[in-house]
């Protein structure tokens, strides 16, 4: 990227982009049924965070907010890999990934 | 340390626990019967060395007292003491109990062990609620008595399918009453954690203890008497139960094992009053004084409209269950009248007792033919006195006594207490509260003799009986059932006619829970402070403080101190 | 960071690291192929509690500790590993009935039964850890580690647990719900960050209040809206509204011994952790987001209440009373801590919403632990406990079962003298005492509108008629989990005293971090008498 | 005889109640309750006689004999103590001694009877109460002793108690006695408010002295006590409106209507307020209302007894008569003359009921007078023993009756005319005229009926005797009417008759009553209001003035007490020989025309009756009164006790019950929202977030 495109770049720009992954991220979870579609978006918004500590981490000129990325990261990976599992046991018992056929429990 | 209240609150809750374990001996209805008769006698037994160990000469304070810290953080302690109030009302519940467990040999068959666990587990509560000296541990043995007779009622009531509702309609309506007493009396013990310390020796700490709080509370301005009336009379009021919310009563009566109905006449309806006793008057005197007249009208339409709604009942029960209700309107009637003697509230503490000896006998009365007949409606029996005329007479005594007939016990409560009504001073309640409530009199005399004429006199007609044994023929009251009502017609007549020992112990102790809202009645009707947001009445310590009444003499702050103290600015803020 | 300082942190993470170290043991020997190795695995679980507690016992009396509300943290963690153990007592047997109810099935098509066990213990202890470790956090990326920590194994805990398609259903509600949770609260993190520029939360809480000095008492907007999501976010995990909609769904569907542990370790965490961020910005707080907690707090525990009326599932019913009691809790949160006078003592102990707090969750989680362990020791031919109708006439068959739900729900009533009914009078009192009078009153109107429902539960077992089809499990354990919760529940009632002071001494005597900071900054308002962060109006 | 043998009278009866009780308990103790009954009243008796002299000179404080407190609440005390003046030995003599002859003869008349012991335990607490009553120092006892009486009165009414009409009288009686009492009850409120004590000896005291201040203002209370405890006596005594009840009560067995509710319960109330006096002069308006209640009651139940056919009912309404002539002797202020008239009442009512009790057995419970004829030639001893007590009742020349009601109409007389006279009195003691000239027609219209004329009776069904096996000796020719044995019964009458005739003489001659009133608080305070003050103070202007003639009786025994008063005192001497001579006529009069029309040419009476059918159908039926309370105060509060019922039930506990649907119904919706729908979870917890977020940054900015 170059520098004059980084130079007018201002933190809210980052702190938007942020806030529009978490909401595309939060408008996918409720309007998609696809369980992994679901998850991916909440994964989206793991990611909007993401950029928003970066932004800031830049902006406060320290390291703290990258370093929290990394956990982030991680906690995300983990989440990932237990919603795969979690998706494919699901997936042998209905034989489908809608969410809605996982709403039998009510009121 | 004085252990003896504290062994006798205990006792049955201890001698309880045994009918729980798994004990072969006790499969027996008849011993486990015999253990829990024996049980109560020794709570008997208990509460006679009390009153022997009683000091009649003192003035009026807490004897006996003792203390167990129960959450030191909190200033929570298990206070026991005793006044002859509480005293004559512990007298009470033990001088029941062991009759209604007489009573119920026969009446109950499953269950047996169950229910003389939940029985006597029910006496210590009540026992407790009367010697309590922490208005928490006053609190906690209230609130425990719900749940045996919640059970008592559940399991051994009546009707299969009515009697769970009526269990769970009592429990949550006094629940939730009392639930609101209890923010209550939390915002009195956090008010005190308010006042300067200099006041008096608890202040601005957190304490329960009654005596504390009764100095506290006099400090609080009329809107705050007012809202800490309101919370404590939605306990007590509905437990009296004073008129407008006393439905569940009728419903829990009608249902209630014949033993669950007498303890709940006796003693459990008494602890509305003896809380409105105990707490109201003497920690909201100004909001008393400014709402008497409101209780008054409730206290005065109950005893009419219940008195009326008695007169066509077609169930005894439910008639004896309404006339509670009405009976307990001249109770409450006498505990605002604030006259210059006591002799309002001094009749209202008689009537409790007066009210539990004979609605109680009358309870036990209509179990005994219930337990012959299993029907209670007065169209299917008339003309009784014939047929078994022991029972008859008892009926008639008891109903006689709770008439009201002078000589018996139930006079002198009622007397007393609209003789009160009627000195009340005019801005309490005032004579027509009394003109009006009397017609209760008569009307009393018109709804239970409706009764007597309908099922002890008229021509004989007998339901079907249904023997223990599988007879079927109508056998008059056997030497258990005359031994369980003889002692209450004793104890009607002999406080019918020597009632003066009792009323002089009460005078006292009365005084001493009166003196502050009498004292703002009086200043009151002097100066007409009538306007709700008007300073509160600062008593003057040394004005009119009775030489016998120095642990609640309203203590004085200087109106220039406004209570705004430590923590006060964090409530201001909001 | 100094190698001394670092020691010494470590030093003060002792519980958690035997903690992890038993959670690694388990999960091995659960691998192992002999029956003995893995059927001691809730043996190992048991000795790591209890070791757990035991460090935390000889770490509370050293004075300096890396957590912000060091006492708060030893409470809970002692806390934790004594009700764990409970747990514990509760869950044991839960993968031997998978595994037995797979065998009878026949298992068609997935087959986790055979290694289950270690890992269930596993999970289970690494939950704990988790909660300790919140307890314990000092920083907004512990905070965030150590709640996820706490969640991540419940997820497994729930999907597993039963073979039953409703466990699935549950875990697939809680694990995408709990992500979306996870991912709100972790943008108010960063947005705190972002405000601040710190995750210290030392640093934090200094920064913010120069802020708000500036700003004129309400903290600055992005650092309010990251608390708020922050808030909200963790709502989650205590079950609050609006992030509730789970708690019904995930309970009913659970395993019983595992709905107990969901119904009290996250929602532990979740309460530490708002105790934690409130405190970043101190008592009183700012009037937005005390309007805010108003509001939660209400709507929670009004909701929670008026729809475990309508449920006919005790399940369902007790995830609805979980949720009325977060909304008691969250009165407690906004009572805030005591109140510190010039002298340095406090003036009681009933002004501490946040010991409160610390008080309610042992009695709420007595009371519901001991209801779960009751159902969890029935069966309904070949399923769960789970209705009235199951537990109707318990007193018949099961008196003692029956006797433990009569105390348990009377505890979560709030009957006096029980374990339930001092924390009422913990959080009417700190409520008193910060104005929240009115609050009060709907406290306790919710209190009555509960009793309705916990007493149709005793009501079912004492007056109805049994269900012929009920049976126990015989599995001594969860009797013994039950009778040890509700003999607590009496005992504590009575005898509460040493926890009451348990719970205000996590919380007075080493001040909060804003009360650190207040006394270590020299801030030109502040004086020595005020106890309160800020109190500029 | 000691004079604390006193306080023994009324706890005999008590005993002998107690041990009639016990004889319930067994059949064959049974037999031993009547003779215990009659003993227990005796004994009475004769301390009362025994201690008579010695009571009648007990001054100032030695006159309250206190056995112990009964209550006391701060300055609110009640002895159990007994006041002991003449007025209480009359009333004393008056109840032992009627009350052993009733129930001497009760022993005869209830002999088999399956309640027998059932009965006289009644009778002997009803003495019990009643000597409390006559004899209690404050109004609080005396309140017991009302109600006391009220209650055997409602025993003794409700003895039948098979019968549906026995237990609603029984009922009726006890519940309108009860409306009175309310009265007196709250009359005894405002006592204590004004007096600060319910003694009666202090508050008789302080009242004179009040009416002896001329500087004294009335207060409201003065005005008011009075009328509140005038309402109890109007229920005891059976005045209008509160009289329905009396001739109900005759349900119960005769003795008791002898005894009870003729001879001594229903004159409570003429007791108490001749007791009361001078409280009742404190308030202007008091006693003349009592006068005029009496006055009115009097002819009224006159009125209703001409055209009743029932036996009992006829002397029952007689009894309300003769009651409202005594509150017109205690409203002219002539206590002595209402004292007087209770007096000889006693004896003439007793033996009347007790004679008709006679019939009544005989005719094997046949109370119906068509249904009975000329039974002279059967029951001779009844039939004179009867004719006595009637010449009594209708005041013929010399009887007892004769000189009582003539004491009173004179006394009436002499408050309406003279200079300061008043029309009421004046127009009272018309009205009493006339009552006197029914009451002899009424009276001797029964005599003729049942003894005069044709022989023809039928039997009754006999109830009240029925369905025993024991009771038969009597019966064995039950067809045949027959005369009562002479002991236990003919024995009473006889000694009832001989002071039917003669007690008016004996008392009207030697004139102890009359000093008996005047030595006793029942003395109107007026006497000594004049000899220290001339001048009537104005608030009691009615009374005063027309008390000021007043002095004629006490002037005969006091010349001292009349001095300067000879003149009012001769034409008060006037009025009553006047009087004597009049009311001798009318009741010669009335006794003539009732020969007339019920034994000569009782045919013409039938035609008379045809002819004026509306006015007798109306007397006959009591002039609806009784259908009228029950339509305008009985049906109406069973109406509203229906009402309240549901209104009760739907809507007070509907409301509870509406309440405690709230919840539930917040339940429900919001139910919808735990929809299952992981999305729909979402899109919840989205909005809250949202909305927390909004709402925050709308109170933070």
């Amino acid at each position: 990227m170059p520098e004059t495109v980084m130079n007018s770049l201002t933190l809210s720009h980052f702190l938007m982009t942020g806030a529009i992954l978490f909401c595309l991220g939060l408008v996918g979870f409720i309007t998609r049924r696809n369980l992994i579609i679901m998850f991916l978006c909440t994964e989206m918004m793991f990611q909007g965070v993401v950029v928003t500590l970066v932004a800031f981490s830049r902006f406060h000129l320290n390291d703290t907010g990258q370093t929290f990325v990394i956990f982030v990261l991680t906690i995300a990976a983990a989440e990932a890999a237990l919603a795969l599992g979690l998706v494919v046991l699901l997936f042998r018992r209905k034989g489908t990934l809608d969410s809605l056929v996982w709403s039998q429990l009510s009121g | 340390m004085d252990l003896l209240l504290i062994l006798l609150t205990v006792f049955p809750l201890v001698s309880a626990l045994p009918l729980m374990l798994p004990i072969k001996a006790f499969d027996s209805r008849k011993t486990v019967w015999s253990y829990a008769l024996l049980s109560t006698l020794v709570s008997l037994l208990f509460s006679l060395i009390v009153l022997y160990k009683f000091d009649f000469t003192n003035t009026g304070a807490m004897q006996l007292a003792t203390s167990l810290s129960w959450v030191d953080a909190f200033g929570l302690n298990f206070g026991f003491g005793i006044d002859s109030i509480s005293l004559w009302l512990v007298l009470l519940t033990t001088f029941l109990m062991p009759i209604i467990i007489l009573s119920s040999l026969t009446a109950i068959k499953t269950r047996v062990r169950e229910f003389y666990f939940w029985l006597i587990v029910l006496e210590t509560f009540m026992i407790g609620t009367f010697v309590a000296t922490d208005i928490l541990f006053f609190y906690v043995c209230f609130e425990l008595t719900l749940v045996p007779l919640y059970i008592l009622i559940g399991v051994f009531g009546s009707d299969k399918r009515k009697r769970v509702e009526a269990a769970k309609i009592f429990f949550l309506y006094t629940f939730t009453g009392s639930m609101l007493t209890f923010a209550g009396v939390m915002y009195v013990a956090w008010f005190n954690t308010m006042l300067p310390t200099h006041l008096f020796a608890a202040a601005g700490t957190w304490s329960f203890d009654i005596q504390t709080l009764y100095l506290a509370a006099a400090n609080m301005s009329l809107t705050e008497q007012s809202w800490v009336l309101g919370a404590l009379l939605a306990g007590f009021a509905v437990k009296v139960p004073l008129f407008p919310v006393h439905t569940w009563l009728p419903l829990a009566h009608t249902e209630a094992p014949t033993a669950g109905s007498v303890i709940l006449a006796g003693v459990l309806l008494k602890l509305g009053t003896y809380g409105l006793l105990r707490f109201a008057l003497p920690m909201c005197p100004q909001a008393v004084v400014e709402y008497a007249w409101l209780i008054g009208i409730f206290a005065v339409l109950g005893v009419l409209v219940t008195a009326l709604i008695c007169w066509v009942q077609t169930d005894v029960k439910k008639l004896i269950a309404y006339s509670s209700v009405s009976h307990l309107g001249f109770c409450v009637l006498g505990l605002f009248a604030l006259d210059a003697d006591n002799t309002g509230a001094v009749g209202a503490v008689m009537y409790m007792i007066n009210h539990g000896l004979s609605t109680g006998a009358l309870f036990l009365c209509i179990g005994m033919i219930y337990e012959r007949f299993h029907t209670r409606e007065m169209a299917d029996m008339s003309g009784l006195g014939r047929a078994i005329p022991a029972w008859a007479s008892f009926t008639v005594f008891f109903v006689l006594a709770s008439v009201g007939l002078p000589g018996l016990n139930g006079f002198i409560g009622e007397f007393l207490t609209l003789l009160g009504a009627f000195l009340s001073p005019a801005n309490v309640l005032g004579y027509e509260y009394a003109a009006i409530a009397g017609l209760g009199m008569i009307l009393a005399a018109i709804y239970l003799l409706y009764m007597v004429g309908k099922i002890i006199f008229g021509p004989l007609k007998v339901p079907d009986v249904h023997n223990d044994d599988g007879t079927h023929d109508l056998k008059d009251l056997n030497t258990r059932e005359i031994a369980t009502l003889l002692p209450l017609a004793a104890a009607c007549l002999i406080l019918g006619m020597l009632p003066n020992g009792m009323l002089n112990s009460l005078q006292a102790p009365v005084e001493q829970l009166t003196y502050s809202a009498k004292a703002v009645a009086t200043q009151a009707n002097d100066t007409f402070v009538t306007d709700a947001n008007a300073t509160p009445l600062r008593l003057a310590i040394d004005d009119h403080t009775p030489e016998f009444a120095p642990g609640i003499a309203p203590q004085l702050t200087d109106p220039t101190h406004a209570p705004l103290t430590k923590t006060a600015h964090r409530a201001a803020e909001r | 960071m100094h190698k001394a300082e670092f020691l010494q942190k470590v030093a003060g993470l002792w519980p958690e690291i035997v903690m992890l170290i038993g959670a690694t043991a388990c999960l091995f020997i659960g691998l192992s192929k002999g029956k003995g190795p893995r059927r001691s695995t809730p043996w190992i679980a048991a000795a790591t509690l209890v070791i757990a507690a035991l460090m935390v016992c000889k770490n509370s009396g050293s004075t300096d500790e890396p957590a912000a509300l060091a006492g708060m943290a030893n409470y809970i963690k002692l806390a934790v590993a004594g009700i764990g153990l409970i747990l514990l007592m509760v869950a044991a047997g839960v993968p031997n009935r998978l595994r037995q109810s797979i065998d009878a099935e026949a298992a068609k098509t997935f087959e986790p039964g055979d290694v289950m066990t270690g890992e269930f213990y596993a999970f289970f202890l690494l939950s704990l850890t988790g909660v300790m470790l919140t307890a314990g956090a000092g920083d907004l990326v512990w905070l965030f580690l150590a709640l996820e920590l706490t969640s991540l194994p419940t997820y497994v805990m729930v999907a597993t647990s039963r073979d039953r398609i409703e466990a699935q259903e549950s875990a697939v509600k809680y694990f995408f719900l709990g992500a979306l949770s996870a991912a709100i609260f972790l943008y108010g993190f960063a947005l705190i960050y972002g405000a601040t520029g710190s995750t210290n939360f030392i640093e934090i809480t200094r920064i913010a209040q120069e802020q708000m000095l500036l700003n004129g008492g309400t903290p600055p907007g992005l650092l309010l809206i990251g608390m708020v999501l922050a808030i909200v976010g963790i709502c989650f995990k205590i079950a609050a509204v609006p992030m509730h909609f789970y708690t019904a769904d995930v309970y009913e569907g659970a395993a019983t011994p595992v709905t107990a542990f969901l119904a009290f370790v996250p929602k532990t965490a979740g309460a530490v952790a708002l105790i934690l961020l409130l405190s970043l910005i101190g008592w009183p707080l700012p009037p937005a987001i005390e309007a805010l907690l108003w509001l939660i707090a209400v709507a929670t525990m009004t909701l929670g209440n008026v729809l475990g009326l309508l449920q006919n599932n005790v399940k369902r019913v007790l995830a609805y009373s979980s949720i009325a009691h977060s909304g008691y809790i969250i009165v407690g949160l906004l009572a805030g801590p005591a109140v510190i006078d010039a002298a340095g003592a406090t003036e009681g102990t009933l002004n501490n919403g946040i010991a409160a707090i610390l008080f309610y969750l042992v009695a709420y989680a007595l009371g519901t632990i001991a209801s779960f362990a009751i159902l969890s020791c029935l069966r309904a031919g070949d399923r769960e406990a789970q209705t009235y109708k199951h537990i109707s006439g318990l007193h018949k068959n099961h008196p003692f079962l029956a006797a433990l739900m009569l105390i348990s729900v009377l505890s979560l009533v709030g009957l006096p003298p029980l374990v339930g009914f001092l924390g009422k009078i913990y959080l009417i009192g700190s409520a008193y005492s910060t104005g929240f009078t009115f609050l009060v009153v709907i406290l306790v109107l919710n209190s009555a509108i509960s009793a309705a429902y916990y007493l149709r539960i005793a009501s079912a077992c004492y007056f109805g008629e049994p269900d012929e089809t009920v049976h126990s499990t015989g599995q001594l354990p969860r009797y013994a989990g039950a009778l040890v919760a509700a003999t607590l529940a009496i005992v504590l009632g009575i005898l509460g005293n040493s926890l009451v002071n348990a719970s205000r001494n996590a919380t007075t005597p080493t001040q909060t971090t804003a009360q650190t900071i207040a006394q270590t900054s020299d801030a030109p308002t502040q004086t020595a008498a005020i106890s309160n962060p800020i109190n500029l109006e | 005889m000691p004079i604390e043998l006193i306080k023994l009278i009324p706890w005999i009866p008590l005993l002998g109640a107690v041990l009639c009780a016990v004889c319930c308990m067994k059949p064959a103790w049974r037999k031993a309750a009547g003779p215990i009954s009659v003993l227990s009243i005796f004994i009475p008796f004769l301390i009362t006689c025994g201690v008579y002299s010695a009571a009648s000179g007990l001054q100032g404080d030695d006159k309250v004999q206190t056995i112990y407190q009964w209550m006391s609440v701060g300055g609110f005390s009640v002895n159990m103590g007994y006041f002991i003046d003449p007025l209480t030995m009359i009333m004393l003599f008056v109840v032992t001694g009627i009350g052993s002859l009733i129930a001497t003869y009760a022993m005869g008349y209830m002999k088999g009877e399956r309640g027998y012991a059932r009965f006289f335990m009644g009778v002997s607490l009803f003495i019990f109460a009643m000597t409390t009553l006559v004899m209690a120092d404050n109004l609080v006892l005396l309140y017991l002793g009302w109600e006391g009486v009220g209650l055997c009165s409602y025993l003794l009414i409700g003895y039948y108690y098979e019968k549906p009409e026995a237990v609603a009288a029984a009922k009726k009686a006890f519940i309108v006695n009860r409306i009175g009492d309310l009265g007196f009850a709250l009359g005894i409120f405002l006592t204590y408010m004004t007096y600060d004590t319910v003694s009666l000896s202090v508050v008789t005291s302080k009242a004179v002295a009040f009416l002896s201040d001329p500087n004294y203002i009335a207060t409201s209370a003065d005005l008011w006590i009075p009328f509140l405890l005038m309402l109890g006596a109007f229920g005891k005594s059976a005045q209008i409106p509160l009289y329905v009840w009396l001739p109900d009560a005759m349900a119960g067995p005769t003795p008791v209507s002898a005894l009870v509710h003729a001879a001594t319960m229903v004159t409570a109330g003429v007791y108490m307020i001749a007791r009361l006096i001078p409280v009742f002069q404190l308030s202007p308006y008091a006693l003349p209302t009592v006068a005029t209640i009496g006055g009115i009651t009097a002819l009224f139940a006159g009125t209703i007894a001409l055209c009743q056919y029932d036996l009992k009912k006829v002397f029952a309404y007689s009894t309300v008569s003769q009651l409202g002539y005594m509150f017109l002797g205690v409203g002219a202020l002539s206590s002595f003359g209402g004292i007087f008239h209770l007096f000889t009442h006693a004896f003439f009512k007793a033996l009347l009921f007790l004679t008709a009790g006679s019939v009544m057995h005989a005719l094997a419970g046949q109370l119906d007078l068509r249904a009975m004829s000329g039974l002279r030639k059967k029951m001779p001893v009844t039939c004179w023993l009867m004719f006595a007590g009637c010449l009594a009742l209708a005041g013929f020349p010399f009887t007892a009756g004769f000189f009582s009601k003539d004491t009173i109409l004179a006394e009436a007389m002499v408050r309406g005319t003279g200079e300061h006279g008043s029309n009421l009195y004046f127009f009272l003691a018309l009205m009493g005229l006339l009552t006197a000239l029914l009451t002899a027609f009424y009276t001797f219209r029964l005599w003729f009926r049942v003894f005069m004329g044709p022989e023809h009776f039928e039997m009754g069904d006999d109830h009240g005797h029925s369905d025993d096996d024991a009771h038969g000796d009597d019966h064995s020719h039950a067809h045949e009417p027959h005369e009562m044995p002479w002991w236990p019964m003919n024995i009473p009458l006889v000694v009832l008759a001989f002071g039917a005739i003669f007690a008016g003489m004996i008392v009207h001659w030697t004139g102890w009553m009359e000093h008996s009133i005047e030595t006793s608080t029942a003395q109107p305070a007026i006497a000594l209001n004049i000899q220290t003050d001339p001048q009537p103070t104005p608030a009691y202007e009615i009374i005063t003035v027309s008390n000021t003639t007043d002095t004629h009786d006490t002037a005969t025994e006091h010349p001292a007490a009349a001095t300067g008063h000879s003149a009012e005192h001769d034409r008060a001497h006037g009025i009553h020989i006047l009087m004597m001579w009049i009311s001798s006529f009318i009741a010669l009069l009335g006794i003539g025309l009732a020969a007339y029309f019920h034994w000569l040419n009782r045919p013409l009476t039938d035609k008379v009756a045809a002819k004026f059918g509306m006015v007798v159908e109306v007397l006959y039926n009591k002039y609806y009164i009784d259908e009228f309370y029950d339509l305008v105060i009985v049906k109406p509060l069973r109406t509203l006790g229906h009402g309240f019922y549901r209104f009760d039930q739907a809507v007070i506990h509907g409301l509870v019950i509406t309440v405690g649907y709230i919840p539930r119904l917040a339940g429900w919706s919001i139910q919808p929202t735990q929809s299952g729908k992981m999305q729909g979870y979402g899109l919840g917890m989205v909005l809250g977030v949202a909305i927390a977020a909004l709402l925050v940054f709308k109170w933070a900015f």
